[in-house]
């Protein structure tokens, strides 16, 4: 989470000040979702998330430095610089890839889960996604089709309250994400998403089940994203007062209050991440930028 | 006539048809409240309610059925996708219903209803929020499509688009909606949808483009016209149908047509003017036509590589000087 | 429903002696959902329907000749005979189209709610649609929009047990297509599609709740169909023993056997029916066929 | 040799490939047991189970996604969307995940999946059944589109499809899949997706066409040579990339270029090819290129109104013939 936290505030951080042209739409407020479902996954397991996917690639041990890298449009960024923050994606960590398209991640791990499962391998498949996506069929169509074929798959919804400017009332006519699973027999359950023991547990029940065969999972983490949809965002739709209540339950310090004595451990976790994150930063500025002939690359794979 | 920038003449183009029919609403993604991602539906919420200005929840195929649904029972719809790639999402909606909604009846209904949504070069969103996919809209029987390139016509345009008894697809460029214009807000301004307009006139040769590329095509023309090469612009402004007849009454007096488009070449808008042109008129070319338009790739995010990807103004201008200097050399 | 019945069993007969060149998906055993529901319906509420929608159309005030007209190809039919079977569409009597994309009518419909609403008259609108729709996201983004507008809408699924030639239980992940109106809130309820007392006093609560402002309710029938998916299909895919326990339910002598000493007034009720089909096509042969300008207009509407 | 039908190809492919590479799945939609609308995948789940071979609910947009996850996993997914005309419902998946998922992983990952899918002249299912919208994929970069003509081409382009890296989009005319050819099945023939084939040689004028309307074209051609005239005939095979050196070489030849084609004129393919010819070698033509196309309308289902909707062996014949002596004429 510190990590999640430190590489966010420092992307931030560059953008404001110039240094990064990305567009970023940050997870701040939101870390314990990424940590505590990926803590769950092996690395082999694969995930899909959104354009609010920096937290869940580095939790899945996506790496500060390509992952900055692509922010900064480096050759040496994830995708060579040419994709940016809503697109990373790394086979090595199991990363099949952040998507700016709403909803579009879930039916591609839905893919990855039929591969574990027909290649007979034990690996678990999550997709992650916000309340938002839950308006697309895409979703529903992908939950049918895991319920019937038993995949090895955890929707992970990420219910943050917003869909851009629109809060969830207006766009979902449910006030409980994991109703969706009920229909399909699909186990579903809701979890305090700032609480990153509690995602841990729910994703470890969740995870276990599907690699086991037990078919897959629904998970919704309730949570709150600190900052605006994307970075610029003028935040009319809500008022200062909720965002910061939600502050309040900050998923890094409440883990800190639970950990008795930890308080020093976390201080150096956070030293640490902070540490890391500028050594990618100034690492990566380095780099040089993606070439030009790079425009052109990969067009066609080459070989699969 | 009054300055307005290119939102907020589409805002005042909708603006002003709903105060003028009140059949008409608006309904999509964060249209309502927040007044869209860009401002064009800024304050429609306020001055007409939220039962004609609707917040959507993200189902781009359910916005466009609704669409062509209300539209068949009495309304007049103006639905929004916030970004021509998510048009992806509601292709069946648009293309195998709204387009062939009066055909299937034999006219006994009509669909007149509006798809607005942004294309083309954008703020370096990357491969899945800068696709300029006119061209499949474009192929489609009983749709119409048109794209603004100044903010007069992004009101005249989407005035006409509202006004038209079928589906219209009316597209914006993202990366003009701060551009400024003279706009003749007195006048109800209607365009006529199938017509192109001249920006610029010249006898050297035929520059074709729509969109934000227009844009930068006429800065290509002023370079030109510094070296002493006047080229005619032409503002197709409707993709669907394309108007065909004003392309040629140009390339009639210049001999030579350079299509300049944002979107990729094959099977595009720009090949269907230049394959007309070779099919209808082969006898006025007097070289080859010519395509200018990004590579046949994905459009990347990377801010340097955008302004390669997409035709710069120096860019058309130097292939413009090769093209003419093509036909000296066969004179 | 005598009037459906023999209009289908007709179709089917002309096709089958090479009279009639138009495929048929025929509702045969089915027609106490079209005839049940639309009776809960007035002229000026709006439908839209599926390949399979000649019932809903007939029971909704469609008229035999043009639509045997449009079955013909004949220039007289509902679209001018240019559509054919699955493409039925009569502003006059509320049929706003059937429709030959798998749960494309539901959105559809749901706009014509939306009109109902804004313009704020208290029509409603049916989308008719089967089981294998339910697969189709379109739905489910349309249950949703139908609940935070709380829409005058009625979902109709025909579950008659098979998309094509798979069975529900291979398509559909839930037993029961009512269940998907629980996370949404939508008042659901499953009935015997082929007791058409049962299926109209369903609809007739559902419509009159919709036309009286309190939403959209989802309807499941639960039917068969006696004959293939389309004429000339096969049906390996289910037994003969199958389809003789359903025609044991046939909606027609079902309901003969309710309503005491009507025997002689169904007879009546038959025989009428099927003069007025032979009428119809004996009428609809005489027309002149589609003319071949027909071939490009109203590709662009006139008017609207 | 073995005669074959065109779905018995499609089948043997499919059949053949699943053998060699374990990788190899099939779903869509009655794909399974009942092996498949027409019979392409029958006999497939019997062989290789019910996990290999999977009935789908209906379902377009999650079939494409999953058909591109499992790609990216380490399987080599073949599914099946009935009619093009339902590829609408899986656009995003085709065009924004699975098209670019090599360009935007700058290449750390691949997609060898195969979309297979009916189009064109049908059995007058109409409006929605019988669409020809091979444009719209051969306009994505990152997408590669094949339609294959004989039974040979079907199953060799079939296999070659799966074999590649990346996402292939095979359509198949569905008024061919009884139609019956010389299949060389002792040898595992893997087409070259890129590679025009030329069915005739000629001199009078080049015609290319693909899919049902090659066979359409040939009829023609046979009848022209009746006349004495003899028209090469190019079968396009590939349309994304498509081979024009091919083309061009045989319009070197002739001077004339006919393009037939069952899907509407504009942004097509046929526009394509036509403007490649005028913008890359219009020194080459004698004479304007011809579209020979259906009409800017949707596909009636009205028997009699199908047969004069797509173009008839009868009228490629009287056009190509005008087409000749417009040459006459020039020369
Ligand atoms: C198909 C599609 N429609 C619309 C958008 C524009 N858009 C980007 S993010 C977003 C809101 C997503 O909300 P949610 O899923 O809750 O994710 P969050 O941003 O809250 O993490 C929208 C509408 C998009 N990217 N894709
Ligand atoms: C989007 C789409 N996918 C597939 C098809 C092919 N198809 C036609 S009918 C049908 C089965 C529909 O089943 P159901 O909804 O249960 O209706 P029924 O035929 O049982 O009345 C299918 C798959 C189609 N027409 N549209
Ligand atoms: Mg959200
Ligand atoms: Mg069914």
């Amino acid at each position: 989470m510190a990590r999640i936290r430190q590489f966010e505030i420092a992307a931030e951080r560059l953008q404001a000040s110039g240094i990064l042209e990305s567009s970023l739409h940050l997870s701040i407020g939101q870390e314990a979702v990424a940590a505590g479902v990926c803590d769950a996954l092996r690395r082999s397991d694969l995930i899909t998330t959104t354009h609010r996917g920096h937290g869940h690639c580095i939790a899945k041990g996506g790496e500060l430095a390509p992952m900055m890298g692509e922010l900064f449009a480096k050759g040496g960024g994830y995708c060579g610089g040419k994709s940016g923050s809503m697109h990373i994606a790394d086979p090595a960590s199991g990363i099949l890839g952040a998507n700016a398209i709403v909803g579009a991640g879930i039916p591609i791990a839905l893919g990855a889960a039929l591969a574990f499962q027909q290649r007979g391998t034990d690996g678990v498949a999550v997709a992650f996604f916000g309340e938002g996506a839950v308006a697309e069929g895409v979703f529903h169509e992908s939950l049918n089709i895991a319920a019937l074929w038993a995949l090895p798959i955890v929707f992970v919804c990420e219910n943050n309250g917003y869909a851009e400017m629109t809060p969830v009332s207006v766009h979902l006519a449910s006030a409980d994400v994991a109703a969706f699973g009920a229909p399909y027999g699909i186990p579903a359950s809701g979890v305090d998403g700032n609480d990153v023991l509690a995602v841990r547990q729910a994703a470890q029940q969740a995870v276990s089940a599907a690699r086991n065969g037990a078919g897959p999972a629904l998970l919704e983490a309730r949570t709150y994203r600190w900052r605006g949809h994307y970075q610029g965002d003028p935040e009319t739709y809500r008022t200062r007062e909720e965002v910061e209540q939600w502050r309040e339950r900050d998923p890094l310090r409440r883990l800190r209050a639970v950990l008795p004595g930890a308080a020093d451990r976390f201080d150096d976790l956070d030293q640490q991440a902070m540490r890391l994150v500028n050594t990618a930063v100034d690492e990566v500025r380095g780099w040089p930028g993606t070439e030009a002939a790079a425009l052109t690359e990969h067009v066609y794979a080459t070989s699969a | 006539m009054k300055s307005l920038k290119y939102w907020q003449s589409i805002n005042l183009a909708l603006l002003e048809e709903m105060r003028r029919d009140e059949r008409v609403i608006v309904f999509g993604e964060d249209v309502g409240l927040p007044g869209g991602p860009f401002g064009a539906t800024r304050g429609l919420q306020k001055e007409f309610g939220a039962g004609r200005v609707r917040d959507t929840p993200i189902s781009e195929a359910a916005i466009v059925g609704m669409a062509l649904g209300s539209s068949m029972s009495g309304l007049r719809p103006v639905v929004e996708i916030m970004f021509m790639d998510f048009i992806t999402l509601a292709m069946d909606q648009l293309v195998n219903q709204a387009a062939k909604a009066a055909y299937m009846s034999d006219g006994s209904y009509a669909a007149p209803m509006v798809v607005r949504t942004l294309a083309g070069t954008h703020l370096k969103s990357g491969p899945q929020h800068s696709q300029a996919l006119e061209a499949w809209v474009a192929a489609v029987p009983g749709l119409k499509v048109v794209w603004p390139s100044t903010p007069a016509d992004a009101r005249s345009l989407l005035k006409a688009a509202i006004r038209d008894p079928g589906p219209v697809v009316v597209i914006e460029s993202a990366s003009l909606y701060t551009s400024r214009g003279e706009v003749d807000v007195d006048a109800d301004e209607v365009a006529v949808i199938g017509a192109a307009a001249v920006r610029r006139s010249g006898d050297a040769v035929t520059l074709v483009s729509w969109g934000a590329a227009t844009v930068r095509t006429l800065a290509a023309a002023a370079m030109l016209a510094d070296d002493g090469i006047e080229a005619a612009v032409i503002d197709a402004r409707s993709l669907g149908p394309i108007d065909h007849a004003a392309i040629r009454a140009s390339v009639r007096r210049t001999g030579h047509l350079v299509v300049v488009q944002d979107a990729t070449g094959p099977c595009s808008v720009g090949s269907e003017i230049i394959a007309t042109a070779a099919s209808s008129y082969f006898d006025d070319l007097t070289a080859a036509p010519l395509l200018l338009c990004p590579p046949f790739a994905p459009v990347p995010s990377t801010p340097g590589l955008q302004d390669s990807y997409f035709p710069s103004p120096g860019a058309i201008a130097a292939q413009v000087r090769k093209q003419v200097s093509r036909r000296a050399e066969k004179e």
